[in-house]
């Protein structure tokens, strides 16, 4: 009996002195691995053009840039900037790889974890969900030696680049269109169909469309959260038609994909007649080809076309930049914000970024 | 046993994978730690569906959890500890619910969990959209990197506590009082309340406990995720409810493991970290998925039905025998030709006795002998007409031996060894031995006490016919021929040890006229060994007769200093050559039913008496097989053989010829003077 | 016996549905006597027996177990104060072993399996029953299974001791046995009731006896004022039971149906029999000689993946049914045993089960199924059979008596005339009236032609109903004899050895 | 004595008289209750447009929960009815986006739906595995399968132009087209429960399976019918979702909303989920009383999370009410059944 006490006293001990809780250190990790190259602290600054083009190359060689989306088969906003990145990646003679998480955020948190851990990328490029979510994931990333981008959604923790769309400047300024038209109409009232609460996208957007209501003296009379469902969207906006009635003119929904199905909610709204014609207009955000082709079949009145390729191309930037100037992953962050304009049916076919078709 | 096919196909299947699948170390580890997260659930799910429910609400149950533990520690402060006790007591609150629902109001498990995989999922949602924007500084407390990333000796947290969980949960699955219940209600609802099991109570109990590992699971997943949304452990249920699936445990409830349900969490991780490393759609999970889940939900099914009569046939294994040359008994004029010497001994007990295997006589001259219904006769002497039930011990009494106190011992199948007072009381001498170390069978118990003598110093040898099969199933034995017998000493204290392990069915023990040996008989190797018990041999077996004629039974010491013994079976060419071919016993096993079996011819009555060094004396037959058709035991008391069958309805007793008559009382232990007490005087 | 009796029950009622399943019931039971409880099958002995267990509540009246006045909410009430009840049909549990079985209800909040098994072993052979306690119990035959529910009833230690039917399917040595331990434990003093419908066993062991008829107590004497006959006339109220309807025709020459060494292990071993039309066979034997399941394999009831070997010929035609449908539309009907479980539809009426019964016997489905048909062949089959309701298109199944309820899931099974028709007790749990009419309803199908087996376990009915029988024991059939010269001791004395 | 009896036969008790009811009724009388209480508490409530949006949208739900009535009547379930909607649609769109004419994807969709159908009630029916389990994993398959399989994206939309687009957004007689297609069904499904054999049947083989079994009754035949309607009827329901919503994405969960809407409706309908028991009004009332909770939750602006609290507790009060009026035999209760 004794033999046993002593024995599992000796036990415990040994499995408490044992335990370490493996909290990362605050300081960040070594710089990336550039092998051999040279290329760390930023280009001299005179040097050969012939030169830089081998530095800039040698640097580039073999790195692994994974690019992590929400979602990529069909989905034209992130094949968009896929796109560009292959494209660049591949005639620096990187690898470029594209893990489609499939909307899927135990997936994506898994496939990082695993490129971490089997440390298969050099620089990961995130499409990030959630503002939460892929926290630990960009601590652990920039902890191991890898560079972090962050495109369009932004995180709570920062990567070391983010770039993507000034949110709420373009929310401020589809209701700016808005508070327009409803002022032709005599009517004041809008309603939001929103994706959740935790989405950076969402919380940015609702921002800028209260804070250019109030200027514009509209009155947002309902919020809703469509969890970017097709269904739960046209839903939501017939029975906002059917609440609101006559007094209600704009819908504003933040992405194309959703706005369509409000759209053809509307629509149909008018052909039953229980709403004026052209009375509620739907205002979105982001213009691919489908979008483009909602406006013209007056689905979406207005929206607002930020360009997509220009995230795409600015995240292979940032990317070069990073490998180019070799601070420490996690040491320095920066962002950057693309251009956008306010389309509808007549200067869509003018914009150069409006209508992508994701290729 | 019964989950040997399914759980050896998911492995095949793991093992596949990680062959065709360039996993490495990481994943290995990357592995673990799902494996311990969702693992927890598997558990939980395991024991609700022993106890006869579902539960799919586990995965928003850790979803809600996860989210709990993060508020309660980020916007409420509260000290991690605290946080720690709290996650399985919130899962543990959830789970309440499904439990009342399904343990009070009785509605149906699956339903009611599907119902409240949504509501508990809305609640998460909700708890997201009050709370997630507060949720986003970084923690301070060291526990929580503890739980997420740190390890306990090398292994990782999460890891060591799962292995922890998992086998506590074992344990109390198997061998807890609450685990029996849990099983009982799972298997048969009205047989446990019956039992007096408070159903409401078990499968109450069942959905608290899946419950409260959601929660603590949630905890681990916030650990080691540190996501603040609604989507954590959205579909685990699917993957969870496969992996239990593949794990074997059984759908109609009453049959499950927790460590298969581990197991197949493994399996099943590995098949998903396969497809994140091949970079496949995520579709290509949910359908390898679903394909598994319904591949063995079928074998479930289908295999369920046969599982029991399939282990049974694989538990029995014959073994190759090379045997040695027979002799022919029917040649005539040989030492070994049959006679008629047996066939006129007068009868006692006809009719009353039913299969007496051995018997024992008293100072008095009173006859002692076991019957298979487990009563002890006694026919008083010296004429032995009159008997009545002496004793009863239940089991099949067997082998007899006078202890040195002069009371009967008698080795009784399936009870061990009875010690019969001269009052009519039995007592137990002993059942059980040391389990053997490593050993999957539990051989711990006397199963097939066979025969026993008592050595000089009041130590019992004890032959066990079997370790595995039962008295009753001695034709098992016979057919399967393997080495699962063994000798046991019951020491003078009580306390029991095997002396001799793996011995082809050992069954007469007799203690040498010198009391420094006990032979041994093995039935199915037809031959004697010695095995010394003191002196320079000690410890060491030899050979005394080998290659007999037929199957060895009861061996007896004889008055001149020799030995009886008794055949139980004889050899045949046909029998001996089965014994070569163990793949045609099976065969006969498989196909025919117990009593038509082909065993050696066991209607025999054949005895010999043979000398310390191994020379047989004498044969005595009954060839007509009319009176003596078996006779399995000899002994001999004062000028008389006594012959007991155990399938006889008598017993015999035979005047010796003069010549064989010697001057040893053949009861006595040998090289001991004790005065015997005799029943008959005790009792007056 | 002036002493306070264990139990004493008063003026105890028991309702199902329309019946009184026990009514009035005053019966007790001394400390150290074996009271033997005797009734026909459905005679309220069981509902009783569940009453005194706890199993079931009763509507009225008082019961005293050991001088208290108790209600039982639950059988753990009841085994709590002291009774144990040895069920007929086994409580054990299929997916644990036989150790875990014995001890299961007084277990250890911790078990270890070793010494359990051993303990578990000493238990039963201590019975001679030669059982592994480390089986599953799901593995063991029927008759194992009751040895174990025995061992473990006489293990439990009770001041009560109920057995009901405990030697329904166990070997004659088997019964000396039960009988040594029953006298064993009443010397400890412990109370036993034995309920059983064998009258030899009852004057065999009982002290007293209680023959209850119909939910009433007839008399309660001490056994040796009795005899066979006086129990008989007490158990079925008159001195002949079954009026023997003569044959109208006589068999054909050609058996319809012949059973050929139709193995199906474990339960029916070289099983062989020949059925001729007009004839009606009656298959006696205990239960668990393998007659019920013959009949399903005929009937393509049972699964037949495993089936052992043998024939079976319809009309000289080997045939071989997977489902019961293709039986049925050969013409061959089997009338189940367990009503309750397989036998009707209980939330449809009369005529919906009818119907039903009505379209499933045709060959091809028909497409439309209207209310006016349903209600045409409803009408029909409830004149023929004379079932009694008020409202036959309204009257839910559940709702009928026993008897209405057989005369129904016959009229289900015989809307389109069968060839062979199965009837597996036929009377089981149907009130004495209605007796005599399924006999007449079964004699009228032989007579018209129709080849007709009974399975029945109550030997009376047999010897009333069959022109020939036969004994089913351990799978096999072991006797035959002609009606004339069959009695009720030699088809026991086939059935047992 | 007989006091006794008559006492018993005559005691009615709530339950009884509830169980007496068909729930339908008492369905409808919730739906009337809710029509008042939400006409004074919730503007835009009780309009005629309002109700005509609540109508349409229940219109897929509507022929998702017969779908689902026709197995459930019949003791099974089948939970992979979500997932076939979903697939009609994407498979209907890729096809057409692969340039095969509209009727030809339509066909080929129905063709996925019947060899669902006939895949489900091959596994319940002949090889015996648990409904639950077996349409689980069938679902969980054709979704995982498709995706894998066939489809090129993740988002597509049905071209204006489309005649399946009509299907959502015109109108027959006056009624929404939808409306009108729901009404079809269960005009079809009302004969074929009482007027043919194969209804008959069904609900004979909820009622008692073994009854069924042992009468000689075409069981599998019947209840791979069952399956089958309920998937080809569940494509169906897809078509009129997509025509509503006039795009189809490629995520979903194997407890999709619409199968938890149908399945609701079903129970709260009365469709006993012990089977043989249920009528076609039930169904249809259940379809608008969940219809109708959904629309005041959003009129009075609850967040989805709370929708989705109130809804589970719905189906909730519906299961434990199914509990009450229709007890399961505890003493035989498995997992295996629902």
């Amino acid at each position: 009996m004794k033999i046993k006490t002593v024995a599992m006293i000796a036990l415990l001990a040994l499995v408490l002195t044992g335990c370490t809780s493996g909290r990362p250190d605050a300081a960040p990790g070594n710089a990336a691995a550039g092998g051999t190259v040279s290329l760390t602290g930023g280009v001299p600054e005179v040097v050969q053009p012939l030169e830089v083009r081998q530095l800039v190359h040698d640097t580039m060689k073999d790195k692994r840039i994974a690019f992590i989306p929400l979602l990529y088969k069909g989905y034209k906003i992130t094949t968009e900037w896929g796109v560009q990145l292959q494209r660049g990646f591949e005639s620096l003679g990187s690898t470029f790889t594209v893990y489609d998480s499939n909307f899927d955020t135990d997936q994506m948190v898994r496939i990082i974890d695993d490129l971490i851990k089997s440390k298969k990328a050099d620089a990961l490029i995130l499409h990030n969900p959630d503002l939460n979510v892929l926290t630990q994931q960009i601590k652990e990333a920039q902890a191991a030696g890898i560079y972090v981008v962050v495109l369009n959604m932004t995180s709570n923790q920062s990567g070391d680049v983010f770039i993507g769309a000034d949110l709420v400047s373009m929310a401020e300024e589809i209701t700016n269109k808005a508070a327009v038209d409803c002022k032709a109409d005599g009517k004041n009232q809008i309603a939001l169909i929103n994706g959740p609460a935790t989405d950076p996208w969402n919380v940015l957007y609702e921002e800028g469309v209260k804070t250019a209501a109030e200027e514009q003296g509209l009155e947002i009379v309902d919020t809703t959260d469509s969890k970017w469902q097709a269904d739960l969207a046209s839903q939501q906006a017939a029975t906002m038609i059917e609440r609101h009635g006559a007094d209600l003119c704009a819908l504003m929904v933040p992405w194309d994909v959703v706005a369509l199905p409000a759209g053809n909610a509307v629509k149909t709204a008018e052909d039953e007649g229980r709403v004026a014609k052209d009375q509620v207009g739907v205002y979105a955000i982001d213009s691919s080809s489908d979008g483009c082709e909602g406006i013209s079949d007056g689905l979406i009145r207005a929206s607002i076309a930020y360009d997509q390729s220009g995230i795409g191309t600015g995240a292979l930037l940032a990317v070069q930049q990073l490998f180019e100037l070799g601070n420490a992953p996690g040491s320095q962050r920066s962002v950057a914000y693309v251009p956008y304009v306010v389309i509808d049916k007549t200067n869509m076919s003018q914009v150069t970024f409006a209508c992508y078709f994701g290729s | 046993m019964e989950a040997a096919v399914p759980l050896s196909l998911a492995m095949i299947l793991s093992v596949a994978i990680v062959v065709m699948v360039p996993l490495g170390i990481n994943d290995g580890g990357s592995i673990l730690e799902e494996v311990a997260t969702k693992g927890l659930l598997a558990i939980g799910l395991t024991v609700v569906l022993v106890a006869g429910g579902i539960d799919l609400s586990i995965g928003s149950i850790l979803g809600v959890t996860a989210l709990s533990t993060l508020i309660l520690d980020r916007v409420y402060g509260v000290p991690m500890l605290l946080v720690v006790v709290l996650a399985p007591v919130i899962g543990a609150a959830f789970g309440a619910i499904n439990g009342f629902l399904i343990a009070k109001i009785k509605t149906r498990p699956f339903i009611t969990t599907l119902v409240t995989l949504i509501a508990f999922r809305g609640v998460a949602k909700w708890l997201e959209e009050t709370y997630s924007s507060r949720l986003v500084v970084p923690s301070t407390s060291d526990i929580w990197y503890f739980l997420g990333q740190g390890t306990i000796v090398g292994i990782p947290t999460p890891t060591a506590l799962f292995i922890i969980i998992l086998v506590i949960a074992h344990l109390s699955l198997t061998r807890s009082r609450w685990g029996w219940h849990l099983t009982s209600v799972g298997s048969d609802r009205r047989s446990a309340r019956r039992n007096g099991i408070n159903v409401e109570r078990s499968v109450f109990s069942a959905y608290i406990l899946s419950g409260a590992l959601a929660g603590f699971a949630g905890l681990l997943a916030s650990a080691r995720f540190g996501r603040a949304d609604s989507g954590v452990g959205l579909g685990f249920e699917i993957i969870v409810l496969t992996a239990v699936v593949l794990g074997g445990v059984s759908l109609s409830g009453g049959r499950g493991s927790v460590i298969r349900a581990a197991v197949g969490m493994f399996v099943v991780t590995i098949i998903q970290q396969a497809t994140i490393v091949l970079r496949m759609d995520n579709g290509y999970f949910a359908t390898l998925l679903a394909i598994v889940l319904l591949f063995f939900a079928v074998l479930d099914l289908k295999w369920g039905t046969y599982r029991e009569r399939f282990a049974a046939k694989l538990s029995l294994d014959p073994g190759m025998t090379a045997v040695g040359p027979l002799i022919d008994v029917t040649v005539l004029d040989t030492l070994w030709t049959v006679n008629g010497r047996l066939t006129d001994a007068p009868p006692i007990g006809l009719g009353l006795i039913e299969g007496a295997e051995d018997c024992a006589i008293d100072d008095g001259g009173h006859l002692y002998c076991g019957d298979r219904r487990g009563w002890i006769w006694r026919f008083e002497g010296p004429d032995h007409a009159e008997g009545k039930v002496f004793a009863r011990t239940g089991g099949l009494p067997l082998g007899h031996a006078w202890d040195l106190n002069g009371n009967l011992l008698v080795a009784v199948g399936g009870m061990g060894v009875q010690r019969i007072l001269a009052d009519g009381t039995t007592e137990l001498v002993a059942n059980q031995v040391k389990r053997s170390r490593f050993s999957l069978h539990d051989d711990s118990a006397i199963r097939f006490a066979d025969d026993l003598d008592v050595a000089p110093d009041g130590s019992i040898y004890v032959s066990e016919f079997s370790s595995r099969t039962s008295a009753a199933e001695y034709m098992l034995e016979f057919v399967e021929c393997r080495p699962n017998g063994r000798l046991i000493r019951i020491n003078p204290d009580g306390s029991t040890e095997v002396v001799i392990k793996n011995y082809v069915s050992p069954n007469g023990v007799c203690t040498s006229h010198d009391g420094q040996s006990i032979l041994v008989a093995s039935t199915g190797l037809f031959r004697v060994d010695r095995l010394w018990i003191s002196g320079p041999k000690k410890g060491q077996l030899e050979p005394v007769l080998e290659d007999l004629p037929g199957y060895p039974d009861n061996m007896n010491r004889a008055s001149d200093g020799n030995y009886w013994m008794s055949f139980v079976a004889m050899r045949t060419p046909v029998s001996d050559l089965l014994m070569k071919y163990p793949a045609m016993r099976r065969r006969m096993t498989k196909e025919l039913p117990v009593d038509e079996w082909f065993v050696p011819q066991l209607n025999v009555s054949c005895v010999l008496k043979f000398t310390d060094s191994g020379q047989v004396l004498k044969v005595l037959w009954d060839e007509t097989l009319e009176n003596y058709p078996m006779v399995t035991s000899i002994n001999e008391h004062e000028g008389s053989l006594y012959l007991s069958g155990v399938q006889n309805n008598r017993l015999g007793r035979l005047e010796l010829d003069p010549e064989d008559r010697g001057s040893i009382d053949t009861r006595r232990v040998p090289m001991t003077q004790q005065a015997r007490t005799s029943f008959s005087e005790a009792e007056k | 016996m002036d002493t306070v009796p264990v139990l004493q029950l008063t003026g105890i009622s028991k309702i199902y549905g329309q019946d009184y399943a026990v009514r009035g019931v005053d019966f007790e039971v001394q400390a150290g006597e074996v009271h033997a409880l005797l009734g026909e099958n459905g005679a309220g002995k069981s509902t009783l027996a569940k009453i005194i267990a706890g199993v079931t509540k009763h509507d009225q009246g008082t019961l005293l177990f050991d001088g208290v006045s108790r209600i039982y909410s639950a059988p753990v009430e009841a085994s709590a104060a002291g009774v144990t009840m040895v069920y007929q049909e086994t409580s054990l549990v299929e997916t644990m072993t036989v150790a875990q079985n014995l001890f299961l209800g007084n277990e250890k909040l911790f078990n270890r399996m070793s010494p359990l098994n051993i303990a578990a072993r000493g238990l039963l052979v201590a019975h001679n029953f030669h059982i592994r306690p480390e089986a599953v119990v799901g593995s063991l035959g029927a008759a194992q299974k009751q040895m174990v529910e025995i061992a473990r009833g006489i293990h439990r230690q009770a001041k009560l001791l109920i057995l009901d039917e405990p030697t329904a399917s166990v070997t004659p040595e088997e019964k000396v046995q039960l009988f040594l331990s029953m006298e064993q434990a009443k010397q400890r003093g412990v109370a036993i009731i034995f309920i059983t419908h064998n009258l030899e066993e009852a004057l065999a062991i009982s002290d007293r006896v209680t023959v209850l008829r119909d939910g009433v107590v007839q008399a309660t004497r001490p056994t040796a004022e009795l005899d066979r006959e006086s129990i008989v006339r007490m158990m079925v109220g008159r001195d002949v039971e079954y009026m023997r309807h003569p044959a109208g025709r006589g068999a054909a020459p050609i058996p319809s149906l012949e059973v050929d060494n139709v193995t199906l292990l474990p339960m029916v071993r070289n099983m062989s029999f020949s059925v001729y039309a007009g004839q009606i066979l009656g298959i006696a034997g205990l239960v668990g000689a393998g007659r019920s399941e013959v009949a399903m394999i005929v009937a393509g009831i049972s699964k037949r993946r495993r089936l052992g070997g043998g024939q079976i010929r319809l009309d000289g035609r080997p045939i071989r049914y997977r489902t019961p449908r293709q039986a049925r539309r050969d013409g061959i009907v089997y009338v189940t045993e367990d009503r309750k479980a397989s036998g009707f539809f209980s939330h449809m009426s009369i005529v919906e089960n009818i119907h039903l019964g009505h379209i499933s016997a045709q060959s091809r489905l028909p497409v439309l199924a209207t209310p006016r048909e349903r209600r045409t062949v409803g009408k029909r089959f409830v004149e023929r059979f004379a079932i009694r309701t008020l409202n036959p298109a309204k009257a839910k199944l559940v709702e009928l008596s026993g008897g209405n309820q057989q005369k129904v899931v016959l009229a289900k099974g015989l809307t389109v005339r069968p060839n062979v028709v199965i009837i597996d007790e036929p009377t089981r749990g149907v009130d004495v009236g209605a007796i005599a009419e399924i006999h007449a309803i079964i004699r009228g199908l032989a007579d018209d032609g129709v080849a007709v087996v009974v399975i029945s376990s109550y030997l009376p009915e047999i010897l009333a109903l069959s022109d020939r029988v036969i004994v089913a024991r351990n799978g096999s059939i072991v006797a035959e004899f002609d009606a004339n010269d069959a009695n009720e001791e030699s088809i026991m004395f086939a059935a047992v050895h | 004595m007989t006091a006794l009896l008559e006492r018993r036969l005559t005691r009615t008790t709530v339950r009884s008289r509830l169980e007496a009811l068909d729930q339908g009724t008492l369905v409808i009388g919730l739906i009337v209750a809710m029509l008042i209480l939400g006409g004074l508490t919730t503007q835009g409530f009780l309009t005629t447009g309002n109700l005509s949006v609540v109508l349409r949208f229940s219109a897929a739900i509507g022929v998702v929960a017969i779908a689902q009535a026709f197995v459930v009547l019949g003791r099974g379930v089948d939970l992979s009815v979500g997932a076939m909607a979903l697939v009609a649609g994407q498979v209907t769109l890729e096809l057409m986006s692969r340039g095969w004419s509209e009727l030809a994807a339509v066909g080929a969709a129905l063709g996925v739906a019947l060899i669902l159908g006939l895949v489900n009630g091959f596994l319940v029916a002949v090889v015996g595995v648990p409904a639950l389990l077996a349409t689980l994993g069938t679902g969980q398959l054709l979704l995982g399968g498709i995706k894998v399989g066939l489809l090129q994206s993740n988002l597509y939309s049905v071209a204006p132009d489309a005649f399946l687009r009509r299907l959502g957004m015109g109108s027959v007689l006056g009624i929404p087209t939808a409306v009108f297609c729901l009404l079809v069904v269960i005009a079809l499904s009302w004969f074929c429960w009482s007027y043919t054999s194969f209804g008959r049947l069904i609900r004979a083989i909820g009622d008692n399976p073994d009854t069924a079994w042992q009468m000689g009754g075409p069981m599998r035949r019947v209840q791979i019918g069952s399956y089958l309607i309920a998937a080809l009827l569940s494509a169906f329901a897809g078509f009129l979702i997509m025509a509503r919503e006039g795009s189809v994405t490629t995520t979903g969960a194997a407890f999709s909303p619409l199968l938890f809407a149908a399945l609701t409706a079903v129970v709260i309908g009365g469709v006993s989920l012990s089977g043989g028991r249920g009528s076609l009004l039930g169904v249809a009332a259940g379809t608008i009383f969940i219809s109708l909770i959904v629309n005041l939750l959003t009129l009075n602006s609850l967040s989805p999370a709370l929708q989705d609290l109130a809804n589970a507790l719905t189906l909730v009060v519906a299961i434990v009410l199914d509990a009450w009026l229709h007890p399961r035999d505890e003493e035989t209760a498995k997992s295996g059944d629902l």
